[in-house]
């Protein structure tokens, strides 16, 4: 590859930005692991200069015109080479700002919610693995360096989310998580390794390239690897049928769920996808099987949040359905769509869940009731942010999402998948309907009355100053309500994003917002029929149908059945009887060798040994063979 | 068919008889003194065949010397209770097997030699020729069969001396 | 003209089968030890028959030696076998070691 | 092949090492533990430093063999103690040297007969190292046996759980695996044309039909094979493993095990190529069932050092699947696993030992919560089993996925059933990784303590060895390519 010019600066800024969380996680975990604040210093430090080198860089390639490309070799053997290496493009620069920016704001924001954890440090040191591998992930130039560092960001996952391994809910859920988006990317190695068989190289510009890639794969071949590569965003965004470990996800400290839901590894997936559209958009039935999965997602997803009493877990849903909202996006052709609604959702999200987190750290509980009826409301930052965050989750106008959400539906129309469309609408309004649920309970508690008032602070985390949190949000809540209006700036740097980049605006259609908005407005209303006006008695339409009410809270029962079939096929079924088959067969013919070769000795021991007249007996008949050996023979 | 081929016949069935009936004797001391008969038998063969020595010496050795001592060792260890006279059929079976293999094999054996059928003519080594012919031709041997006995002698009385230690008497005062 | 050799051979054989099938199947170390007395007689008859027949007295002096054997191993066979009835109280051939080792000190 | 005499020895002293370290131990009164401990810390530390010197001085342009030893031994039988280092066999040494420093380091607390111990090991040793730096075919099957014998006295004396049927278990297998190998080599050299047990000589021209190439390697592949826990030959593994004392274990499964791999290597593939290319199949279709086999197994093991005793079966698996697909990556992958393994499973051995030593339980379900008690050894403990599981940036990641790319081209079946493991072989670390570190800490270990400086010390080693190949795979890759690519460019 050619060095363009300016490079060789924005290298170096870029590896720098990469590297500081490396080197941060390297010293905390190596030197400073007991020494707490010190240890967040560094951490931080680290990702705030990441920031400032992905602003700088942002600012620096806002008018680039061809993406940059930077690989060494890292490793030769034989045939194969694997480079590593740094691609800026558009995609790749946006969304790196997004992350540095995220995992910023999460890092201080966990300053006061962290305070006073015995594992203080060793928490930040996670975190930097963290950003470290997201980082890297973004500005990958091959496929496989994006593989190596999504399974690091599943090993930073898998660490944090069992951060406090000390509860079996919260080890099990990290195993869950890791061992889940495994399964995932077994597909997506082994597209990746039939791709690099077909193409001879990684490297994303010729992946994206329909050309090349039209021209040495047959069609099956590319729906093949593309299913495959897609099987891995299935596991790491959590999409069906891999959807059930976020959820559980929710064990770990919340603004790793925080991070975890906005910009990193759940994104990973989506943002993968759109790294490789050029790929993909090559392969309708892939497409047509990404379209279908988000929306199925976004759906499943949407349902199981309506019943969900815990205020975690109910954004954990909406990320899975507004997951599936993206890929839907994505599938239907529009990767601004889709890449930009990631941008908001990654805002927004995080906007949530800490949020939340105040809530959860202020009455000492995840259910939404008991949240409310600990006076939640008098919470005013977090109401006011939730209510943002919810707003634009909803895709109420002015708020971020409103502009994302709007495009993909206008895409959806466009693109000639009606029944996507009306999903997408049945979608938006559940959205909607659960997001306004969970705020008018908290805002309109029910028989509480005497409730204990919010200065007691009977939350377990309590030591924390609170400048870092309110601080974060205001941030958060700013970006969400102004990310809308640079739709265009942020569609024309995007559209440089050169191959692949289908800049297709959708025609538009006027009366889509309207509709959007209409929508949205009764899903509010119902809302409020249910749970917010003086006389409802806060149970949803849903909750009046058993059986709804019953598969939805079950997670549509996909946890038992993975459970099931876990605990029958792979434990029992297939594990014990190959136990079984080590025990008994192998070691069983193989001990039975054994023992036939004492035996065969006992034979010959009672031959030579016991009695005498067992020996004489012997011998007189080897006698008679003798004798009967030299008279015939001889 | 001469007077010696009958008496040889008669010998020979005598010899079979009392063998057989020794050899399936319970009480010991029967069997002994039916072997002493089988070796009476022997001893008259012996002379018919043309050895006058050797049969004295079987008498003197065999019938006379070699079976007191059975007799002696039987009346010695006065045992309790008689061991089974055979054993089980699964031991017994073999045995009949073998010995009624061999029998069948040597017999088959002999009878494939041609030369032995014809009859022999009497003749007699006398028992002054015979000496000399021993002591001329195997002096030797003869002396090794002496220190052979003598080794035997000193033997048996090394075996059968009581053994003088501590376990040895307790299994004799605490039977 | 007495027999044939072979009316001897097979006489012979007869006791010698005898005597092994007193070695073999009896249930008792002192018949055991007739049983081989048999057998050597029988071996005894077998060589004075073929002295007569090849008019040899090599037949015959092997029968002094056979005699001379017949008696050292009754002898110590006989002082054996009181040895083992001593430790163990029987002549059965079919003991175990655990017999054996009840006598103690060997 | 031409070679060049070395000017010094080193691989004699590296064996003399040994030898005198062997000779110092023996000379040392058995009642002063320490100096016994420290003269065999010093021994196998020059082992170590020398190399890591050959490793560092070999010449990667020239490749070939290098360091070149020759004397003959006996001439009328074309014997010779040929001594000589490719890129195949510098790697192999430099991981006997890491992992027989650490190990001698990590019994430091032994207390049972401790001269015996040392001595055995480094006769042991010795014979490892014979075994990878020698170039005469007859060399090699002794050194094989002398690498075998201690290990029974080893682990039925100093060994724990059935260590009687373990020890005998497993000098049965390797001695039938020797069995096999010894009437190979004979056939091979009586069928050669000439008599000489010289290996680079046999590997001229063509001098063994394919009829014969297939005879020897079946029999060079089952012999060597049962040392590499091929499937279904691997029963011993499990069982010699947990009842091996944790030195012992980081030794067999670090470093033992390699030579199975190592003979396929370098008696096999060298001299058969043919032989290769004709039970490759077989060996893909049996180190694919290892794997999968392996993983299944491991899930449900109770027994902590079970559980790693199938974990070596099924990344052993991968080393054989490597080696089965005939090419430069495919080697080149399947070396650098044994490598990376070799480390890895002397870290996870060290700090199940260490968990061992202090809980006095192997059984998982009596484990839980260590993390908050033993932070730093159960760190061990979890980098280990991640590097088992094939996270990125650590060593045994690359290995993988090279052998994985390169089989999937060759066997695209058995490449993506051994790829589909790694779900499970993920769901079977973890499982075990939680059963025991995490979950809240139980009162009857509270009092227990974290692993100490000093004793951290190989576990550090080993720690590094595994981020730094990680990292930098190239170290290792660049060797042990200019081995691979001569011996495929020869063919």
């Amino acid at each position: 590859m050619q060095p363009a010019t300016p490079l060789p600066n924005s290298l170096i800024v870029t590896a720098a930005a990469l590297l500081l969380p490396l080197l941060a996680f390297g010293v905390i975990m190596l030197a400073t692991r007991s020494r707490h604040r010190l240890s967040a210093a560094i951490s931080i430090g680290a990702a705030g200069l990441s920031l400032l080198a992905a602003v700088y860089l942002l600012v620096q390639h806002w008018q680039m015109q061809a993406p940059l490309i930077f690989q060494a070799v890292w490793m030769v053997s034989g045939q194969m080479t694997i480079p590593i290496g740094i691609l800026l493009d558009p995609i790749s620069l946006s969304m790196f700002a997004v992350v540095a920016a995220i995992s910023f704001l999460v890092q201080v924001y966990s300053l006061g919610y962290m305070a006073g954890d015995p594992g203080f440090g060793c928490y930040y040191g996670c975190m930097s693995l963290f950003a470290w591998a997201m980082l890297t992930l973004t500005v990958s130039s091959s496929l496989l360096q994006i593989y190596i560092f999504w399974e690091l960001v599943g090993l930073a996952s898998y660490l944090l989310i069992g951060f406090w391994f000390d509860k079996f809910s919260a080890s099990e859920a990290g195993k869950k998580a890791f061992v889940m988006t495994r399964t995932g990317d077994v597909a997506f190695l082994l597209g990746l390794v039939l791709l690099w068989l077909q193409l001879g190289t990684l490297d994303i510009p010729v992946l994206t390239n329909p050309a090349t890639v039209g021209a040495q794969l047959s069609p099956g071949m590319i729906t093949l690897t593309a299913l495959l590569i897609f099987g891995g965003i299935v596991g790491k965004s959590a999409q069906f049928p891999l959807l059930t470990w976020l959820p559980d996800a929710m064990e770990g400290p919340t603004p790793v769920s925080a991070l975890l839901h906005s910009a990193t590894m759940v994104a990973a997936g989506v943002y993968l996808f759109s790294r490789l559209f050029g790929f993909f958009s090559l392969s309708p039935t892939a497409m047509a099987v990404c379209l279908t999965i988000g929306t199925i997602s976004m759906l499943l997803a949407s349902t199981m949040a309506m019943v969900a009493r815990d205020i975690k877990q109910v954004w954990a849903y909406s990320t899975i359905s507004q997951l599936g909202f993206m890929l839907m996006g994505l599938g239907a052709g529009s990767l601004f769509a889709g890449a930009f609604h990631l941008i908001t959702h990654a805002g927004f999200k995080a906007l949530l869940f800490l949020c939340a987190d105040v809530f959860i750290h202020h009455c000492g509980t995840n259910d939404m009731f008991e949240i409310g009826r600990q006076g939640g409301r008098r919470l005013k930052s977090a109401v006011v942010c939730t209510i943002i965050g919810a707003g634009a989750l909803s895709g109420l106008p002015p708020l971020s999402g409103f502009f994302s959400k709007e495009m993909i539906l206008g895409h959806l129309l466009d693109s000639g998948h009606p029944v996507a469309f009306l999903a997408a609408a049945v979608g938006a309004f559940l959205t909607t309907y659960y997001s306004f649920r969970l705020i008018f309970i908290i805002l309109f508690p029910r028989d509480s009355g005497d409730a204990p008032p919010p200065e007691s602070h009977d939350g377990h985390h309590h030591a924390g100053s609170e400048w870092p949190m309110t601080t974060v949000l205001w941030c958060l809540a700013g970006v969400t309500v102004v990310l809308g209006f640079f739709q265009t700036p942020l569609h024309d740097f995007l559209a440089r994003a050169g191959t692949g980049f289908q800049a297709a605006t959708p025609a538009h259609h006027s009366w889509l917002p309207v509709a959007a908005c209409l929508l949205a407005a009764v899903a509010i209303l119902q809302a409020w029929f249910e749970y917010g006006r003086k006389k409802a008695r806060q149970i949803g339409w849903v909750e009046q149908i058993p059986f709804l009410a019953d598969l939805f809270g079950q997670r549509w029962y996909l946890d038992r059945l993975y459970r099931y079939l876990l605990d029958t096929l792979v434990y029992r079924g297939v594990s014990r009887l190959f136990t079984a088959n080590d025990r008994r067969v192998i070691d069983g013919a193989l001990d039975g060798l054994g023992r036939s070769t004492i035996g065969l000795g006992r034979v010959i021991d009672w031959v030579h040994g016991g009695m005498i007249q067992y020996r004489l007996m012997i011998m007189v008949a080897a006698v008679i063979g003798l004798i009967l050996f030299i008279g015939w023979g001889g | 068919m001469s007077i010696l081929t009958l008496l040889f016949y008669a010998i020979a069935l005598l010899i079979v008889v009392a063998t057989a009936m020794a050899v399936t004797r319970r009480n010991m001391v029967h069997a002994v003194l039916y072997l002493v008969l089988s070796f009476f038998g022997t001893a008259m063969l012996f002379y018919l065949l043309g050895a006058p020595f050797l049969a004295a010496l079987e008498i003197i050795i065999y019938a006379g010397a070699i079976m007191v001592l059975f007799l002696f060792l039987i009346m010695m260890i006065r045992l309790k209770t008689l061991p089974g006279m055979f054993f089980p059929v699964g031991q017994l079976l073999p045995a009949i097997l073998i010995s009624a293999g061999f029998l069948v094999v040597s017999s088959v054996m002999v009878g494939r030699n041609p030369a032995g059928w014809a009859p022999m003519p009497a003749a007699q080594a006398s028992p002054l020729a015979f000496g000399v012919y021993l002591f001329q031709t195997h002096w030797l041997a003869v002396e090794i069969a002496s220190m052979l006995l003598l080794v035997a002698l000193v033997g048996a009385y090394v075996l059968g001396r009581r053994v003088r230690g501590p376990s040895a008497d307790a299994r004799e005062e605490a039977p | 003209m007495i027999v044939p050799l072979n009316h001897i051979l097979l006489l012979s054989g007869l006791l010698f089968s005898l005597g092994m099938f007193c070695t073999l199947a009896r249930r008792n170390l002192i018949m055991m030890l007739l049983g081989i007395e048999i057998m050597l007689n029988a071996a005894a008859v077998a060589f004075v028959g073929a002295s007569l027949h090849w008019q040899q007295m090599e037949g015959q002096a092997i029968v002094i030696f056979i005699l001379a054997v017949a008696a050292t191993e009754v002898t110590i066979g006989l002082a054996a076998i009181l040895v083992v009835y001593r430790r163990t109280d029987s002549v059965d051939p079919d003991m175990d070691a655990a017999l054996w080792e009840k006598g103690g000190s060997r | 092949m031409a070679y060049q005499l070395a000017d010094f020895p080193f691989l004699t002293t590296l064996l003399l090492c040994c030898i005198a370290g062997l000779l110092a131990i023996l000379a040392t009164p058995a009642k002063h533990t320490q100096a016994i401990k420290i003269v065999s810390a010093v021994f196998s530390g020059l082992t170590l430093v020398i190399s890591i010197y050959l490793f560092i001085a070999y010449d990667q342009q020239a490749g070939g063999y290098q360091f070149v030893e020759r004397v003959a031994w006996i001439p009328a039988l074309g014997i010779a103690y040929f001594n000589g280092v490719d890129g195949f066999a510098l790697p192999m040494l430099l991981l006997t040297g890491i992992v027989f420093f650490t190990a001698v380091l990590t019994c430091w607390e032994m207390e049972l007969r401790v001269k015996e111990f040392f001595a055995l090991v480094f006769l042991l040793v010795t014979g490892v190292f014979g075994l990878f730096m020698s170039l005469d075919l007859f060399f090699i099957f002794v050194w094989f046996d002398v690498s075998l014998f201690p290990m029974y006295l080893l682990i039925a004396i100093w060994g724990s759980t059935r260590k009687e049927y373990g020890a005998m278990k497993l000098t049965l297998y390797l001695l039938a695996g020797s069995a096999l190998i010894l009437p190979a080599i004979v056939y091979l050299v009586v069928h050669s044309g000439a008599m000489t047990f010289d290996l680079l000589v046999l590997m001229e021209g063509d001098r063994f039909t394919p009829a014969q190439q297939r005879i020897a390697f079946f029999l060079l592949y089952i012999g060597f094979g049962i040392l590499a826990g091929v499937f279904p030959f691997h029963t011993w593994s499990p069982v010699g493993h947990v009842a091996a004392p944790t030195a012992v274990s980081m030794i067999h499964a670090g470093v033992l095990m390699k030579i199975g791999a190592f003979g396929i290597l370098r008696v096999g593939i060298f001299l058969c190529p043919e032989g290769w290319q004709y039970w490759a199949p077989l060996m893909a279709v049996l180190a694919t069932c290892g794997i999968v086999y392996g993983t299944f197994v491991g899930l449900n093991q109770t027994d902590l050092k079970y559980v790693i005793g199938y974990s070596s079966v099924a990344h052993m698996g991968i080393v054989g699947l490597g080696l089965s697909t005939m090419t430069i990556d495919g080697l080149n992958g399947a070396v650098f696993q044994m490598f990376a393994h070799g480390i890895m499973t002397a870290l996870f051995f060290s700090s199940v030992g260490y968990i061992y030593d202090r809980t006095h339980t192997k059984a998982i379900a009596e484990l839980g919560g260590l993390s908050r008690i033993m932070p730093r050894a159960t760190t061990f403990f979890i980098l280990a089993a991640l590097t088992g599981i094939g996270v990125p940036c650590l060593a045994s990641f690359w290995g993988e996925l090279v052998v994985f790319m390169s089989c999937v081209r060759v066997y695209p079946v058995a490449g993506a059933l051994a790829i589909g493991a790694l779900a499970v072989g993920a769901l079977f670390m973890l499982r075990v990784v939680q059963k025991t570190c995490y979950g809240p800490p139980l009162k009857k270990f509270a009092g227990l303590k974290d692993i100490t400086a000093a004793l951290a010390v190989p576990r550090i080693i080993l720690a590094s060895v595994i981020v730094l190949l990680g990292l930098f795979p190239g170290l290792l890759f660049d060797m042990i390519n200019t081995a691979t690519m001569q011996l495929i460019g020869l063919r």
